[in-house]
């Protein structure tokens, strides 16, 4: 298996996890963590095909990542602040009715 | 076709650089935010109109950002379904804004974000609507997602923060299913330009993979039946501006963007799916308008409209024909001013009578009347009662479903409209009747009712002019990739 | 028969890489205790930023290392610091149907089979860019790509960036008047004089990464997150921005960058020229001022965001 | 002969390396294996840099190992001192024999 | 000119009605001079209108709706017959309504409501095809439910919900007959004889189900037989509305258009052909003799008229299902005559309800005695309808039933007998009450009003209106009597 391969289907991998992280976990620093996670198995799998063009890669999904990056720690901080504002006025780390809803 | 080059004023940039601008200056200055928000309201209705001219003198406008064209560079792209969309999102946002003027002068919600988070949503909404690129479009979307999430959150409320949570991480994971199908379309073909991967696009696996991620994400996030859980929530407990915006121009914007792959990129793979989105879609008139109708509260009764609307949208995919096009996208024309006017008249009786209970709505009809016209001229279009926007929509599509014997489609379209004409018609009962606790009541600034009452006006003429956007509709576009008009 | 060698070891390499990739992201995820999860989370970013220098992309593992594992880390380890509770033992989580398996295990077989459908051998743009690179007014593909070719993406992710900070500030409170919140924070004085040899240390390597990025490795975002480390340490030894600095100067700050881009984008349109269509004899100089500035916003926004508070005007307000 | 010294230097901070973290594993509290930890840091990294030195193509490059061993002295320094300051305000006990602080990290 | 006209007939009542939205409460004036000046523009307009037709003029006003579909508004003959009905009885109601109102809330939103109304009216009536028809039809919908919940009361409520339903159904329908039309015809404009005759031979069951549809659509609001439910419940609304109700608006409307699907869209001939009017015609035979027998039961005044006007309804979809041009003649012309009889009606049991309380027939005993002039124009709506002649009624009804025997539908004479039976059986006992009983002590509810027997504002519409409804019988063949306006239309279907 070539590297670009190797590397893309791990990112295919850590995306799975992410999503599984999400769905399941019902604290909602987790589901950050997971969506993190997500996002970084995007950008490898992004970046890893990038490799298939011999001796210099592609520079374009780079520079997509970059983008990428920044973008996702954005809603990082988005999503922290939520969350800090949500548990100091609810008192709870999940979202109320995450046993029933899908 | 022209290349927008050269010309002096470049408007298809202007609509997305100047609410950026006025972001960066109602961040600025927030105690002006007011008055920038608005002069950047009317500045950018303005840049859209002036778009639109360009757009009916030369046709389809494409502008390479930076003078390189693709594939190295972004292009910009606009025909008349991205000027129809642009248009839309300008109407109503000025509505909005006009209402924003009035709302937070009284509400407890924090104002101070208000205004640069709403600018960047319409540059994010207008970035989208003229993007020609789908990497681009992952970063107008991003734009998109978390200002609207910010936004809902303005409310601080227990319910507004968790349905804001919630948003959130559907509107991320959206995006990153996207993102995936971006990443697999360059890694097929080597470019992220959309016309471009629209010639060179073809069946293999990388495709199909792709074109199912993207639909799904974009199913997600416009909150297609059984992927809407999460919209009722966030529209409903955000700031009564946020819901208009969110349920008119949010979902929207997710909705044009699959138009846009379905047609432009996918058009030669995509057309096997169709059907799934048409029953979804049918499933979803029925689910919205059955839980809208078992609702209590008056906002969250909208926003289950919303989910029930948005079905319609979704019947053009199975239906498959250039006149169902015209009905889909004139359908999102007037659910987008009709329910902006229905959420901000809901907002107003919330705001005059302390909660939104609709059993206890206490003779709004005679107290708020502007308000209680604004709602039931939307509900009309809503129900798709003529003269309205909704009715238009409604014949077009039932014109194409009945053309082609596709029965089953318009029985579906027939309860959907009898369904919403019993929740809305739920709401204007009580409102003739008195409560059994009268409550005091809070004023409502004139310009909270008048706004809705202007924007309820626009549904129902979309209703009597309908070949003028059916025209502009017909430059470039999807619509006339799919058939010739028969 | 070395190369192969070499080559085989490459693998195993790679293939220990991914490995520790796939465990610590599960590890992290699993992790009974918070806190754990979000190190073993920093500690995925770094092994991550590992996999971007394989990969032959030293510009996204700087970014990686600096923003996503170092930034992300600290926001999440700040934020768990100031949760209702941070305790989650066992991990709250529902039960994984067979459906939810099912799912997951298909969308995998899929999207691996997408991949591996792909053609091993792919240019993409790589060509295009490199016979372009002279008209871009930089030397390094990447940094031409974002600022030049794609800079329309990065002008609005520059938005996006704003657009995050001005949330955070409308959710968050405003910040207690600085003596209130210091009192309980002690900063040791080793602390503190690490911080002084390190401030102008940071700086100089921002400034560094900023220039170096025309034509190799390095850049904006690198370099603002350098600078955002800097602000962070700054914050952690107790410093507040001055109160009189704490109101537009600061906004003004924070948007500098996004205004630099759109005022350079906009401003090279005056001649008829496109959108970001910069002069070629100029380009090279506009680029390095929007990405000065947009070096200054980036530390100043990410440093505002791990503050978490809207700095207060002083005692007064 | 400089490759060979090179290949000794690294050795030995690796044997340092092993040595830190086997005490960062077995150590019974926070700070012993602080004290493990650092000494990997400072003395390990101090071997494995003069290793690479000796193999760098320029001074430069051979300045700028050198500039990573004093940051990460620095900065080990200050989180460890950190981390130390921490344990004491919460109240880490410290170890009398060797199974006192097992079980808590 | 020619344009305007029509437009200039709507804007007549729009325009007032929106004006009067705006109005305060207590601006009773310009309210009183807005609605009567409405009422009287609109009467001169539809003059002028009528004079230009019978001069040869034509009217028509167009606006694109969709590519290939317009709103047209046109003024033929049918449509003459409706809009003049309409802006006469208009004007009668508004002086009643203002009487009837005089001091009760919400003045603005009723009068509003009331203009949009007639409005809604006259735009059916001048329908120049389909989509039209259906716009307005359904506005006609919007905006009586107002008027039927104006009491607020919860009876009111869940009553305008009854309504709702039946009529918002009856509207989908509709609308899938009318857009399956479309797809098969490409036109919608009423034409005379019809413009679906070259269509019979691949499309004779999709049509079936589309005339099903329309009649259907039709139907709820002509009150005909399962779909009638709505309109006895309607009852709780203020008398005028009622009055509005039954003699002209809503179920005018239906009946009307299902003369227009039969005469202008499919064409008798045609729709004969493909066996759909013999189902229509027993349908509504069935409708007539069921309305009469339930209004036999009722004792409260206004449900046993509302059952009466489900009977009388029929009458004119019975008319028009036998086929035959002396028929349609009766039935168009019943258009007319059951409007002048019933509105009649309806203002006489409002003033009883108003000026002593009267709800219920039990209650009448004597009745004629204190009200005289009420209880005399009472007396002649109730032999219209009975068909005494020389009536109104009696003329709808000799036409009817000559044209039954001239279509060769024996059995049609024999249900006119026994409605005709009937009615006298339910009408002639309130009657007699009326006149013949000794009055009860006191009244439930009595206002005096001095020397009179009640306010002159609620006396003057029902005299009125009884000495229309005696005119039109009377001087039948006079050049512009309903009758010989009637002859005119059914020879435009028939005469080849």
């Amino acid at each position: 298996m070539s590297t670009p391969l190797l590397y893309a289907l791990a990112g295919v991998g850590l995306c799975l996890l992410g999503l599984y992280g999400l769905i399941v976990y019902a604290h909602l620093l987790r589901k950050i963590l997971a969506l993190n996670i997500m996002g970084s198995g995007v950008f490898l799998i992004l970046v890893a095909l990038a490799r298939r063009s011999g001796d210099s890669p592609d520079p374009v999904p780079h520079a997509m990542v970059i983008t990428g990056i920044v973008v996702a720690v954005s809603a990082t901080a988005l999503a922290l602040v939520l969350l800090v504002r949500f548990s100091a006025a609810t008192g709870r780390n999940q979202l109320d009715d995450d046993e029933h809803s899908p | 076709m022209i290349e927008a080059s050269g010309t002096p004023l470049p408007w298809i940039v202007w609509v997305i650089l100047l609410p950026l601008i006025g972001a960066m200056l109602c961040f600025l200055w927030p105690r002006q935010g007011k008055t920038l928000g608005l002069l950047t309201a009317l500045a950018t209705l303005l840049a859209v109109i002036a778009l639109y001219f360009q757009l009916l003198d030369g046709g389809v406008i494409r502008y390479a950002v930076g003078g390189w064209g693709a594939p190295l560079g972004i292009a910009l792209y606009a025909d008349g379904l991205s000027m129809l969309m642009l248009l839309m999102s300008a109407l109503v946002g000025v509505g909005v804004s006009l209402y924003a003027l009035g709302y937070f002068k009284h509400s407890p919600d924090n104002p101070a974000g208000f205004w640069p988070l709403w600018l960047l949503m319409w540059t994010g909404l207008n970035g989208l609507f003229v993007a020609g690129d789908i990497f681009n479009l992952y970063v107008t979307l991003e734009l998109l997602g978390l200002s609207a999430v910010a936004l809902v959150a303005l409310a601080a409320s227990r319910d507004a923060l968790g349905g804001a949570m919630r948003y959130l991480f559907v509107s991320l994971l959206g995006s990153l299913c996207y993102l995936i199908g971006v990443a697999l379309l360059y890694h097929a073909y080597g470019t992220v330009d959309i016309a471009l991967l629209g010639t060179l696009v073809e069946r293999n696996p990388a495709t199909h993979v792709a074109l199912g991620l993207m639909v799904v994400a974009m199913l997600l996030k416009s909150a297609l039946f059984p992927l809407h859980f999460w919209l009722p929530p966030a529209h409903a407990s955000a700031p009564a501006p946020v819901s208009a915006l969110l349920s008119a121009l949010v979902v929207k914007a997710s909705f044009y963007l699959l138009l846009r792959l379905w047609f432009d990129v996918f058009s030669t793979v995509s057309m096997d799916l169709g059907m799934v989105l048409g029953v979804l879609g049918a499933a979803a008139i029925v689910w919205g308008s059955v839980l809208a109708l078992r609702q209590t509260r008056l906002k969250l009764l909208v926003a289950y409209s919303t989910v029930a609307q948005l079905g319609y949208l979704f019947l053009p995919f199975a239906l498959l024909s250039p006149l169902a096009w015209q009905g889909g996208v004139y359908f999102v024309l007037s659910h987008a001013l009709a329910k902006a006017a229905m959420f901000m008249a809901a907002g107003n009786i919330l705001a005059f009578g302390g909660h939104d209970r609709i059993a206890d709505l206490d003779r709004v009809a005679q107290r708020l009347p502007i308000t209680m016209t604004a709602f039931c001229l939307a509900g009309v279009s809503l129900m798709g009662l003529p003269p309205s926007g909704g009715f238009i929509a409604k014949w077009l599509l039932l014109d194409a479903a009945l053309s082609h014997d596709q029965w089953g489609w318009a029985v579906m379209m027939m309860i959907g409209g009898l369904l919403a004409a019993a929740y809305v018609f739920k709401v204007v009962g009580f409102a003739f009747t008195q409560a059994d606790a009268p409550h005091d009541a809070q004023p409502v600034s004139p310009f909270m009712e008048w706004s809705a009452l202007a924007l309820a006006v626009c549904a129902i003429l979309l209703g009597l002019n309908a070949h003028y956007p059916l025209e502009l509709l017909a430059i470039g576009g999807p619509v006339t990739f799919v058939s010739p008009s028969p | 028969m070395g190369a192969a060698m070499t080559e085989a070891g490459l693998f195993l390499l790679d293939l220990l890489l991914v490995l520790t990739l796939l465990c610590l992201a599960w590890w992290s995820l699993a992790a009974t205790d918070l806190f754990k999860g979000i190190v073993l989370f920093i500690a995925f970013g770094l092994v991550l930023a590992l996999a971007w220098v394989r990969l032959d992309a030293p510009d996204v593992a700087l970014a990686e290392a600096a923003i996503g594992a170092g930034l992300t880390g600290a926001l999440l380890l700040t934020t768990l610091s100031k949760l209702a509770s941070s305790i989650d033992n066992p991990p709250a989580k529902r039960s994984s149907p067979v459906l939810l398996w099912v799912l997951l295990v298909m969308l995998a077989a899929v999207l691996g089979y997408a991949i591996m459908s792909l053609p091993q051998q792919a240019q993409g743009l790589a060509d295009t860019v490199a016979s372009q690179m002279g008209n871009s007014g930089v030397e390094h593909p990447v940094t031409a790509v974002l600022l030049n070719f794609r800079g329309y993406d990065t002008l609005l992710e520059m938005a996006v960036l704003l657009l995050a900070l001005i949330a955070a500030w409308s959710l968050a409170p405003r910040a207690a008047t600085s003596c209130e919140m210091d009192e309980a924070l002690t900063v040791s004085p080793i602390v503190l004089a690490l911080f002084r040899m390190l401030i102008p240390l940071m700086i100089l390597v921002a400034a560094y990464l900023l220039w170096v990025g025309a034509h190799a490795p390095g850049g904006a975002f690198q370099a603002g997150s350098v600078l955002a480390a800097a602000g962070v340490l700054a914050l952690l030894c107790g410093k507040r921005l001055e109160g009189r600095l704490a109101g537009w100067p600061l906004r003004l700050g924070l948007v500098l960058g996004t205004a630099m881009f759109v005022a350079v984008a906009a401003a090279v349109m005056v001649g008829g020229a496109h959108l970001l269509q910069y002069p070629l004899a100029s380009a090279g100089k506009l680029i390095l001022l929007i990405e000065a500035a947009a070096t200054f916003s980036i530390g100043l926004t990410l440093a505002m965001l791990f503050s978490g508070q809207r700095p207060s005007r002083g005692p007064a307000s | 002969m400089w490759n060979s010294l090179s290949i000794v230097l690294i050795m030995i901070g690796m044997v340092f390396f092993i040595a830190g973290t086997l005490g960062l594993l077995r150590f019974p509290d926070v700070y012993t294996r602080l004290h493990a930890l650092t000494k990997a840091d400072n003395v390990g990294l101090g071997f494995l840099v003069a290793g690479l030195m000796l193999q760098a193509d320029s001074l430069t490059t051979a300045l700028l190992l050198l500039l990573i061993w004093v940051l990460v002295m620095l900065a080990g320094a200050g989180a460890g001192q950190l981390v130390a300051q921490a344990a004491l305000q919460r109240q880490h006990p410290v170890a009398k024999s060797q199974d006192d602080g097992r079980g808590h990290d | 000119m020619n344009a305007w006209l029509p437009l200039l007939v709507l804007a007549s009542s729009l325009v007032p009605g929106l004006i009067i939205f705006a109005l305060k409460e207590e601006h009773t004036r310009a309210r009183i001079a807005l609605n009567l000046g409405g009422a009287v523009i609109k009467l001169v307009l539809v003059g002028v209108m009528v004079w230009g037709v019978f001069q040869g003029q034509t009217y028509e006003a167009r606006l694109p709706l969709l590519p290939g579909l317009e709103l047209a508004l046109q003024a033929d003959a049918l449509a003459l017959l409706f809009v003049v009905l309409s802006s006469v009885l208009w004007l009668v109601t508004t002086i009643y309504a203002i009487g009837y109102l005089e001091d009760s809330p919400y003045r603005s939103r009723f009068f509003g409501f009331f203009s949009l109304c007639v409005t809604s009216t006259v735009g059916v009536a001048l329908s120049g095809n389909l989509i039209t028809f259906l716009l307005f039809y359904e506005l006609l919908t919007l905006s009586t439910y107002p008027l039927i919940v104006h009491r607020a009361t919860e009876v009111a409520r869940r009553a305008a919900k009854t309504y709702l339903v039946y009529t918002l159904a009856g509207g989908a329908l509709l609308l899938v007959g009318v857009v399956w039309l479309y797809t098969l015809a490409g036109t919608l404009s009423f034409t005379p004889r019809g413009f679906l005759s070259g269509l019979e031979t691949q499309h004779s069951t999709a049509l079936s189900v589309i005339f099903v549809l329309l009649i259907a659509g039709f139907g709820v609001k002509a009150a005909i037989l399962p779909l009638h439910g709505w309109l006895p419940k309607a009852m709780v609304a203020p008398a005028p509305v009622s009055a509005l109700l039954h003699a002209v608006a809503v179920v005018k409307a239906g009946a009307f258009g299902i003369v227009r699907v039969v005469h202008d869209v499919y064409g008798v001939e045609f729709a004969d052909s493909l066996n759909l009017l013999m189902p229509l015609a027993i349908l509504a035979a069935a409708t007539i003799l069921y309305g009469s027998v339930r209004a036999l039961y009722q004792d409260d005044l206004k449900r046993r008229l509302a059952y009466s006007t489900v009977s009388q309804v029929s009458y004119i979809a019975l008319g028009t299902a036998i086929a035959g041009p002396v028929a349609a003649i009766g039935g168009i012309v019943h258009l007319v005559h059951q409007g002048l009889m019933k509105i009649t009606l309806f203002f006489c049991a409002g003033n009883l309800a108003e000026t002593l309380g009267i709800h219920k027939i039990s209650e009448m005993d004597g009745v004629g005695r204190r009200m005289p002039w009420t209880m005399a124009a009472f007396t002649l709506g109730a032999f219209g309808m009975i068909g005494v002649p020389p009536l109104a009624g009696f003329i709808s009804k000799w036409y009817l039933g000559l044209g039954a025997l001239e279509a060769g539908q024996g059995w049609v004479i024999w249900v006119l007998v026994g409605s005709s039976l009937l009615n006298a059986a339910y009408f002639l006992p309130i009657l007699y009450a009326a006149w013949f009983k000794a009055p009860a002590t006191h009244w439930p509810h009595e206002r005096s009003f001095g020397r009179q027997e009640t306010a002159w504002m609620l006396l003057l519409p029902p005299v009125l209106t009884a000495l229309l409804s005696l005119a039109v019988g009377l001087l039948a063949n006079t050049t512009f009597s309903p009758l010989q306006w009637a002859v005119f239309i059914a020879s435009l279907e028939f005469m080849p």
